[in-house]
């Protein structure tokens, strides 16, 4: 392994101190007129394999310690905050059919959201109000954030567990949320 | 908790009809798409009959479902009748992906929440410095807008001296004395304005004003009469004999 | 190079990971019984001469990015600011009566100025304490700077118009002085 040139010590420090994942863009406006990109590629191969990781999670890139690792560092005082069913459920509908509107989360659970649930995933991080959707009523929809994909690892929403799948067989399909005499009728609440 | 309490936890232990309705569907151990609907149908039907004691809130959406899935059962017995719509078979498949969805769905959170979750099962650096940013301020003035601020200020503080223009004015008082002079020297009706002196201008118009106020203050005092024939028509003054 | 082995990969991990420099003890606890001291010095070697090194502080060690690569980790940058008009105000003074007290100044104003206008002047390099007055209390008087000159391209300050040619230029025109200017006085400081 040849030793990084000054351009790839710069971004690996940049990286290495930046408080969260970090774009390109605000690498350039520090490291200034370097190729961001080649000196990102060459980390990750010196990376590979190491203790600590650089991963890219949507359009930003952090290093984070190797998930083989997870038994040596796991902490249970740092125990993440247990997500309700419902709480899992609105969060995989979001990020799997986002953007979504409140209405459309019902209609696939066939239960009402309760108000805690969506405020629950937006404390997190995870979850935010993506805009109006352009039909009568003018519903809010969600979807989720770059936290999201830092969380769970995702390089993008194309990693999502089996989305190929799930989009080839129709199940991502929009959802039809019209009165339907027969399939409107459950009203009831999640157990939030 | 009391008894009755109790019976009714069956039914919170699901999350809505279709969260049932996706669990029977399970026990039947085939793919979903495989699912025999009627005996989804069957199954459901006997689960609700068998919970005599519901929480009726609760129990409501339940009971709705089953009347709804009673009605799909028969429709799907009995021979199709063109006539009804939406066709039986539709509404069982409608059912059978709604299912589908479900399912994938909860697979779907299953599967995300046994990632490596970042805090969890990886970590990011412990004590990270953060990238810092520092401003320079370069202020802004030019030489206008210093003198221009001097000259506001000096123009602010300076005392003001108001200097109020002379000006030709009859006043009410020598109106009074030209009017009542005058009009005892006429025998017949004259105009107000015959009354007033050369001149052009303000001058005029004060006097005007002036010998207006002056007739009125005669003809109060009966020394004058006034007539006038219609609004802003000249106004006539005569002296009282 | 050839690839770390397990217990250098999960040093390695653990000293990204921990909260603050850590010690051989406490690496054990994490890791067990290997050869802590021996993964310190296998990662010292491997970082030696990139963006990030491996230091020890006393007993205890952790990763910090390359003392050369400070430079990169903060960024300037320039902002442009107008002055305020007290700011200005306040120079103007200061520029035709130098050498003059905040107590002058706020009677020519005829408001009150705030402790940041003065400090905004004196961080543009344009006013600079000008020593204490011989009178009771000796309160500090305040000049202008060589900068200040070059920055109005002044030759000296006998280069500013007088009150004369502020006169001729229509600056004292009354008219000038607009109803908010009233309101600043009634209410006694400015808003700097």
């Amino acid at each position: 392994m040849s030793p990084p040139d000054d351009a790839v010590r710069a971004v690996e420090a940049i990286l290495f101190a930046a408080s969260g994942p970090i774009g390109i863009a605000a690498i350039r406006a520090h490291v200034g007129d370097v190729d961001v990109a080649a000196a990102l590629a060459r980390l990750e191969a010196d990376y590979a394999g190491r203790g600590i990781v650089l991963v890219r999670r949507g359009d930003r890139w952090h290093f984070e310690t190797a998930p083989d690792l997870a038994h040596v560092l796991r902490r249970d005082r740092d125990e993440v905050r247990r997500l309700s069913r419902a709480g899992i459920e609105t969060l995989a509908i979001i990020a799997y059919h986002e953007p979504v509107t409140r209405a459309e989360i019902e209609a696939i659970r066939g239960v009402q959201i309760s108000k805690g649930t969506l405020d629950v995933l937006m404390e997190a991080g995870w979850v935010r109000p993506a805009g109006r959707r352009e039909v009568p009523g003018r519903p809010l929809t969600f979807a989720t954030t770059p936290g999201f994909l830092a969380h769970f690892g995702l390089a993008s929403r194309r990693d999502l567990p089996g989305i190929d799948d799930l989009r080839a067989a129709g199940l991502l399909d929009p959802v039809d949320v019209a009165p339907d005499e027969a399939l409107e009728v459950e009203t009831g609440t999640d157990s939030d | 908790m009391g008894e009755p309490e109790q019976l009714t936890l069956d039914l919170e232990g699901w999350e809505g009809p279709l969260d049932l309705l996706l669990t029977l569907a399970r026990s039947q151990k085939v793919d979903l798409r495989r699912v025999s609907i009627l005996a989804l149908v069957e199954q459901y039907l006997r689960y609700i009959r068998q919970r005599q004691t519901l929480k009726l809130e609760v129990a409501a959406d339940y009971l709705v479902m089953a009347a709804w899935l009673a009605y799909l059962k028969s429709a799907l017995l009995l021979p199709r009748d063109p006539a009804v719509e939406p066709d039986p078979e539709e509404l069982a498949l409608r059912l059978q992906l709604r299912l589908e969805r479900l399912d994938a769905m909860r697979e779907a959170g299953a599967r995300l929440m046994a990632r490596d979750r970042l805090g969890r099962d990886v970590f990011a650096r412990g004590t990270p410095d953060g990238l810092h940013v520092v401003r320079a301020t370069h202020w802004q003035a030019e030489i206008y807008d210093l003198i221009a601020a001097y000259g506001r200020i000096s123009a602010r503080t300076r005392p003001v001296m108001h200097v109020v223009a002379d000006r030709e004015v009859m006043t009410l008082e020598a109106a009074l004395a030209r009017v009542s002079q005058l009009v005892g020297s006429r025998i017949d009706w004259a105009t107000l304005d015959s009354f007033l002196p050369d001149g052009s201008g303000r001058l005029r118009r004060s006097a005007l004003a002036s010998s207006f106020l002056a007739a009125l203050e005669l003809a109060k005092q009966g020394r004058v009469e006034l007539r006038q024939h219609a609004p802003f028509a000249p106004l006539y003054l005569r002296a009282l004999a």
